[in-house]
């Protein structure tokens, strides 16, 4: 009970006070071309929970039972045991995550041609979200567990869809607002997100 | 196609990205990762020459292999071109800063999804000969840190009052003076970085529909 | 732009595949030994800096070779006597991990000035709010007043959790007791908010003031300093009785 | 008959009321029809200045479909054809010969009307110019002859300021009032709503006891009245191609009379009524009057402003100018002139709020002699839910015409810009604190999708 | 008054346009029409409107303000006199308020006008009356020992950055005020934050925690004894139930009265410019989250166990209830939305102050937080609206 309590509170400190984006500025680009409608912000919101709730922990097993020092322990070669292919990480998690979404994408056309109609055109754009390169890198800097791990990815996820959906209908309710020429576009979109960023920390310290 | 090395075609791919064309502040690319590590002007730094050097070398490699690379896997190449430059890098920063290094933590790792590579290589280096690629991705990954400089330094000089860790406020902090605690946390930088693209933008005239 | 055929492709991607690996691996191997060694330093370092003797400029040579000459490592049992063995060798964590608390061996680092032992040192290792928090908290020889503490890798978050890297946070330390007048253990505290605010002397040399919006790294740091204290009491007890005959 | 309790709305409490008493006028010297009055045509003129013409005669005609007349209300002669910017056609003025000459056009016993079919019928509204008197919805174009209405309504109450009484109206011209409606029946495959005030015990039986038709009762505050709304209600426009038609007590009398007599009937009656008013009555006049002849003598005070129409809606005119084809009341109110000393902070005993906040909230009942002041600059919106209290219909004003302000067609669309016309939005232009125009913006919004889409 | 009117009359062709002062036309027109309902004429649509304008609409809310301004003016000066333990008098209370808060005032409407008018002359748009409110709640909002400096930082930030880069008053998405506080809650949380702030006071090691500090950072048995006798042991503050209504209390300047803030309510309700949904779904959601903690808590000692009405009348909560949490253009604006904001606002307020360990009073920070969801509120409720048109047209 206890360790779900604690699961809990991990996963509204993920979710709001070092929410991906709004804290570590991933994922911005995708967040910035995406939020100028809802209903798109939506499907990438959601694309990426889906996606990060399944590379994270995809990346947590290749990191510790392939790549981190002693991982190929497993292996009962000696030589082996010693290596640390820890510096193939980068390059590991991101086919990795390259392969898991074309996996998806795949899945979900034979599956459901209605998800695959909303989500789709979102898929192929994930694979350079930085969000979801953050996040795996983050699990191994943190050295969370597996189920942590999954924990953290998810509300990752959930943290990056509550900033990108919030964020379009503020640009939704822009719209008509006489916003001085400059700053129209990505300048209004940075100030913004700086405020709701602001917002957010409100619950630092939870 | 004996154009000069510095003519003024080359010049104008190498200065553009400064301003007219800036990659973070016009074309909206790659303002991810890199504004974690603004809090202080040093990291800034070193984040920005290190996506200049990723930037300049997968433009080159690119451009020298781009007769070559099946159109077929062209994005996995690139991908492992730029994520083995990233790692070399990170590697280097281990080995000869490991302060930065430590700062940086994962944020050196995440230039590989920064779309300014990536979008430099696709816009450019697959079409265009190996030194007007050097130019271009060095001018892309200078317009990007003289940003991430900028925002480095008023971060840290507003936010700890201090300047490369040089404390430049002194006497003033008797005279009450306070730094700004938020400039220190993200949304200073957001905020920041959203005034700057508003100066930028009102003195190249730019404006976005 | 020429077709190129299934076979070609495969072929390539193998060679660009094998080139960046075969780059990362030398690059890798080339540089492991520059970067254990910088690692082997920022250990160095940071003892050092809890102990608050480096001047403020030094370079690494001058580091490397202070250490030489002024440290000493040395291990000791649960029990609190010293062991045969090198400090450098011990990992807490691998300790904490894999053995019983009775068998567990600690690292202490002594600062010697003119052969006398005048500062000791032991490594503090602890959860906080995003990450494990690594330090090191220096005692004077009289094993109450703290000396200096130091923290040197932490994933906290900047402007809250991190600050208790900034030197402002790391200063509050010097000079508290974890020891009550009659000398009964209490380790060190952080409070919320500033400490002069909830006490008084001589209470306030137990508490030192929070980082405001970091209460769950504050509180780890609290948890941390009772715990690997509590690790080295057997040890002090034993030096202290030896120290206050001298 | 279905009952209609409507909560949300307003009642602008104006003085200068109108006595319930017609006085007939003579035939005025000078008519002139607007031809913009009609939306959605593009006329095409058919006479020359100078030329002769009877009352029923076209003076222009649909440039799209040119069987559809619009015609002169009495006979004379043509005296100015008037264009403004870009050559739009703004007036066409007739000099009247006295005569009152009318073209005869087929007539029927009221039996026959009620079983005439829309083929027979067409071609006489179209050629007499009679079709104008109804409109359909969405946009509040003239009825198109070309698209058979899903409905047709009739509102038989005006609950605008100072609006005139229909039963006045409709008292002695029952049966052409129950033949326009026979006529309007049969121009429809759905049916005729006709909806009545149901705060009104004395509803003439003329309307409460109609024939072919459907009988809704309405009752609440201004706008109740307006027909967009009693649409809302009943059956509600649901899309660009969802057309219904409708049109007035007086415009069912004219129908009705066209079909018996013969002839195209011009004689209306028009109220006059607000504060700057003197002799404030109801005047049988024409089709087209010129407005000086109705209200000569008939006005207090250095600047009034003519209003054709009511105060929300209705169209500002000279008193050189024409009463509007499709009003029936003129409203004459003071013009603004000296500013008021801070007067925003004064309690505002003889203030006509609808909120709360001046002490004229206090005196319910009161009634208030208001000028043309906007009372304030335009702004930016700052309230939200105020429009809500005084639209009785489901929909989001303010988010409608942020749309419009962001030329959003798709959500204009979603948001049932179709159901709303200048009238029912007028009453949320009065509340708007910010002072926009809410009606202008309302149009543009139509003018939009009208054209784009 | 004619005499004035001429000279306006007067002035009038050189600040329009072509005239020398054109630039400054923003300023004249400000002028002009705070002094004047100006005979402009209804030129398009309604050719009546309604006697209700932006300036009436902001001089009623500044009107609420004046309670809770005059007590909180009255409660520096008192709270300086119990400190120094001298005599209270209510003439020499009021006085030295004043003095500590009439510069706050002073600086928060000079600064921020001055924005407000470079704004308006640069990007030609009128001078809105929105700032007249912004200007004042700013301030009340603030601990009566803040430096002026960061008083002028705050509402320049506020007024910039919450407001005129949207486009001005009307546009904006966050309440300027509220952006402007919390920029200083996080830029210098020393300053506006603990327990030194709350007092204007020259006696040494003085502690003037608020109410929620003590409930938030105690050592007894009970929350709420632990509040009761705070106060009463040092003989500094009453921190008794009724005391704390009516707010002789330290805390921001305008926020320690819960009475005075319910008289704004009443102002604000009876002349129809507040909505009463929100302030309710506030106080509902407050009340919701508070029996659900009291549920949760471990003992009577917990900051959990505060009672609804403990909650209510400390901090900011009853004054951002009626006056920020009210803004229109920040809040939702749809009649369901309403109710989803105000509900969230209080539920949130209840958690930050007493889940939250850092931050002890949530009231300000859980309405800027709701006011980021405010336009999803509405768009999700205009989505419901569209799928019921929808229905209704296939039906």
């Amino acid at each position: 009970m206890d360790e779900f309590k604690e699961m809990i509170s991990f996963s509204i400190r993920a979710i709001f006070v070092e929410n991906i984006l709004l804290a570590y500025f991933l994922g911005m680009c995708s967040y910035l071309a995406i939020s100028k409608k809802v209903s798109t912000a939506f499907g990438l919101g959601i694309a990426v929970i889906f996606v990060l709730f399944i590379t994270t922990p995809a990346n947590w097993m290749i990191h510790e039972f392939l790549l981190r020092p002693g991982a190929l322990i497993w292996t009962g070669v000696p030589s082996l045991a010693a290596m640390d292919f820890s510096f193939l990480n980068f390059i590991c998690f991101i086919a990795v995550i390259a392969a898991m979404v074309q996996i998806v994408e795949m899945v979900i056309d034979k599956t459901s041609p209605t998800l695959y109609a909303s989500l789709g055109i979102f898929l192929p754009l994930i694979t350079v979200n930085c969000a979801i390169l953050g996040t795996s890198l983050f699990m191994v800097e943190r050295e969370y567990g597996i189920i942590q791990s999954t924990v953290f990815g998810t509300s990752s996820g959930i943290g990056f869809f509550l900033a990108i959906v919030s964020m379009a209908s503020i640009r939704h309710k822009l719209r008509y607002s006489n916003i001085p020429e400059g700053l129209r576009g990505l300048g209004i979109t940075m100030l913004t997100t700086g405020l709701i960023a602001m917002a957010f920390m409100a619950f630092s310290g939870m | 196609m004996s154009e000069p090395l510095f003519s003024a075609k080359s010049k104008k791919v190498f200065t553009d990205p400064f301003s007219e064309n800036n990659p973070i502040t016009i074309q909206v690319l790659g303002i991810c990762s890199a504004l974690a590590v603004t809090a202080q002007l040093k990291p800034s730094l070193v984040m920005g020459l290190a996506v200049i050097a990723v930037v300049g070398g997968s433009n080159v490699i690119i451009s020298l292999l781009r007769n070559l690379i099946p159109n077929k896997v062209r994005i996995i190449i690139e991908m492992v071109v730029v994520a083995t430059l990233v790692i070399l890098v990170d590697q280097l920063l281990k080995a000869y800063a490991y302060d930065v290094s430590k700062q940086l933590s994962v944020f050196v790792g995440l230039i590989i999804t920064n779309c300014i590579v990536l979008g430099r290589l696709e816009a450019f280096a697959m079409g265009n000969k190996p030194w007007a690629s050097l130019l271009d991705g060095l001018g892309n990954g200078l317009g990007y840190a003289w940003v991430l400089a900028i925002i480095g330094f008023l971060r840290e000089l507003l936010g700890s009052g201090s300047i490369m860790g040089h404390d430049v406020i002194g006497k003033l902090y008797h005279a009450g003076y306070v730094n700004n605690g938020l400039m220190v946390l993200a949304p200073g930088a957001f905020i920041l970085l959203g005034l700057l693209i508003w100066v930028q933008r009102t003195l190249s005239k730019y404006v976005e529909d | 732009m020429p077709k190129h055929n299934n076979p070609y492709t495969l072929v390539f991607v193998c060679i660009v595949a094998t080139i960046c690996a075969l780059l990362l691996s030398t690059a890798a191997s080339f540089l492991r030994e520059k970067q254990e060694a910088n690692s082997a330093y920022d250990v160095k370092l940071n003892i050092l800096k809890s102990f608050a003797v480096l001047p403020e400029k030094a370079t690494r040579a001058e580091v490397e070779h202070f250490f030489i000459n002024n440290i000493e490592g040395i291990t000791v049992d649960a029990t609190g006597n010293e062991v045969n063995g090198s400090a450098e060798d011990i990992d807490p964590e691998f300790e904490a991990k894999t053995k019983a608390p009775e068998d567990r061996l600690y690292p202490v680092y002594i600062l010697r000035e003119n052969d006398a032992r005048i500062a000791y040192t032991i490594p503090i290792i602890g959860k906080g709010l995003w990450s494990k928090l690594y330090g090191y908290l220096s005692l004077n020889s009289d094993f109450n007043t703290i000396r200096g503490i130091t923290f040197y890798k932490h994933g906290e978050t900047p402007g809250l959790g991190a600050e208790i890297a900034a030197e402002w946070f790391q200063k509050n330390f010097q000079g508290k007791k974890i020891l009550d007048e009659s000398g009964e253990f209490v380790s060190v505290s952080v409070v919320k908010g500033k400490a002069d605010n909830f006490y008084d002397e001589p209470k306030i040399s137990h508490y030192v003031d929070g980082i405001s919006g970091a209460t769950i790294t504050s509180r780890g740091v609290t948890a941390m300093l009772k715990k690997d204290l509590n690790n080295y009491l057997p040890f002090f007890a034993q030096k202290r009785v030896n120290y206050s005959g001298d | 008959m279905s009952n209609f309790s409507l909560k949300q709305g307003y009642d602008i409490q104006l003085n200068g009321e109108s006595k319930k008493d017609i006085e007939p006028l003579p035939i005025p010297k000078l008519f002139g029809i607007k031809p913009n009055e009609f939306k959605g045509i593009k006329p095409k003129v058919v006479v020359k200045e100078g030329d002769l013409v009877q009352g029923g005669a076209p003076l222009f005609v649909s440039k799209d479909n040119p069987d559809h007349c619009f015609t002169s209300p009495v006979s004379g002669k043509i005296k100015e054809i008037k264009r403004g910017h870009k050559r739009v056609l703004e007036l066409i003025s007739i000099e009247s010969d006295e005569n009152n000459d009318q073209i005869k056009f087929k007539s029927h016993s009221p039996e026959v009307v009620s079983s005439l079919t829309r083929d027979e019928l067409l071609p006489d509204l179209m050629k007499s110019g009679m079709l104008a008197v109804f409109r359909q919805r969405p946009f509040d174009n003239v009825a198109d002859p070309l698209v058979k209405p899903r409905d047709i309504f009739v509102s038989t109450f005006d609950t605008a300021p100072l609006a005139p009484d229909s039963n006045l109206i409709v008292k002695d011209n029952e049966s052409y009032f129950q033949a326009g409606l026979d006529v309007a029946s049969r121009l429809t495959d759905g049916k005729v709503h006709l909806s009545i005030n149901g705060k009104r015990n004395d509803v003439s039986p003329a309307f409460s006891q109609a024939k072919n038709v459907a009988i809704h009762q309405f009752s609440g505050k201004h706008p109740a009245g307006c027909i967009g709304v009693q649409i809302h209600h009943i059956s509600p426009i649901n899309g660009r191609h969802d057309v219904v038609w409708y049109t007035t007590v007086q415009g069912l009398i004219s129908l009705g009379k066209f079909f018996i007599n013969g002839t195209c009937p011009n004689d209306i009656v028009v109220s006059i009524s607000g504060s700057a008013a003197t002799d404030r009555k109801y005047f049988k006049t024409y089709l087209g009057a010129n407005i000086e002849s109705i209200v000569r003598g008939r006005t207090e005070g250095d600047s009034v402003r003519y209003i054709s129409g009511n105060v929300l809606t209705g169209k500002k005119v000279d008193a050189i100018g024409f009463l509007g084809y499709y009003d029936s009341m003129i409203t004459i109110v003071p013009e603004a002139i000296t500013p008021e000393f801070v007067g925003w902070m004064r309690p505002g005993i003889n203030k006509l709020s609808f909120y709360r906040s001046y002490l004229s909230s206090l005196m319910p009942g009161k009634k208030f002699s208001i000028d043309t002041r906007l009372n304030g600059g335009h702004r930016a919106f700052v309230t939200t839910g105020d429009y809500e209290k005084v639209l009785p219909m489901k929909i989001y004003p303010l988010f409608l015409i942020k749309s419009i302000l962001a030329g959003d067609i798709e959500e204009m669309e979603k948001l049932g810009v179709y159901e709303i016309t200048e009238e029912e939005i007028a009453l949320c232009e009065f509340i708007c604190p910010s002072k926009g125009n809410l009606q202008d913006i309302i149009r543009y919004g139509l003018n939009l999708i009208e054209k784009e889409g | 008054m004619k005499f004035i009117e001429d000279i306006f009359n007067k002035l009038r062709p050189d600040f329009e346009k072509g005239g020398k002062f054109e630039f400054f036309y923003p300023l004249f027109e400000a002028k002009e029409t705070f002094l004047f309902i100006p005979a402009h004429r209804t030129k398009s649509g309604a050719h009546i409107r309604d006697a209700m304008d932006s300036k009436r609409l902001m001089s009623t809310v500044i009107v609420a303000l004046i309670p809770p301004l005059l007590l909180g003016i009255f409660n520096v000066g008192y709270q300086y006199l119990k400190a120094a333990g001298q005599p209270i008098e209510f003439i020499s209370a009021m006085l030295l308020g004043l003095r500590y808060v009439l510069p706050i005032i002073i600086v928060s409407y000079a600064v921020g006008g001055v924005w407000e008018l470079i704004f308006a002359v640069t990007r030609k748009h009128e001078i809105n009356e929105g700032f007249l409110v912004t200007g004042l709640l700013f301030p009340l909002t603030l601990p009566p020992t803040i430096p002026l400096w960061q008083v002028a930082v705050g509402i320049s930030f506020g007024v910039v950055i919450g407001k005129e880069v949207f486009g001005g008053t009307g546009m904006n998405v966050f309440n300027p005020a509220l952006v402007g506080r919390a920029f200083l809650f996080f830029a210098y949380p020393a300053q506006i934050s603990g327990d030194k702030v709350w007092t204007v006071t020259k006696v040494d090691g003085f502690s003037g925690a608020t109410p929620l500090l003590v409930a938030s950072d105690h050592q007894s048995d009970s929350v709420i004894s632990a509040i009761q006798s705070y106060g009463i042991e040092a003989g500094l503050a009453d921190f008794s139930l009724p005391n704390m209504f009516i707010g002789l209390i330290p805390g921001s300047i305008g926020e320690t009265s819960a009475a005075a803030s319910l008289i704004g309510c009443i102002i604000l309700i009876a002349t129809g410019i507040g909505s009463w949904t929100i302030m309710l779904s506030v106080a509902l959601g407050g009340l919701a989250m508070t029996l659900g903690l009291n549920a949760l808590a471990p003992n009577d000692a917990s900051f959990l166990a505060l009672p609804f009405h403990y909650h209510f009348v400390t901090g900011g909560f009853a004054f951002g209830l009626v006056y920020m949490a009210t803004d229109p253009v920040s809040a939702a604006a749809t009649s369901i939305g309403k109710w989803i904001y105000g509900f969230l606002i209080g539920a949130i307020a209840i958690i930050i102050r007493t889940l939250n360990p850092a931050y002890p009073e949530g009231m300000m920070l859980a309405i800027l937080f709701m006011n980021a969801f405010a336009p999803l509120i509405d768009y999700l409720v205009i989505q419901k609206h569209i799928a019921w048109r929808m229905k209704r047209a296939k039906a």
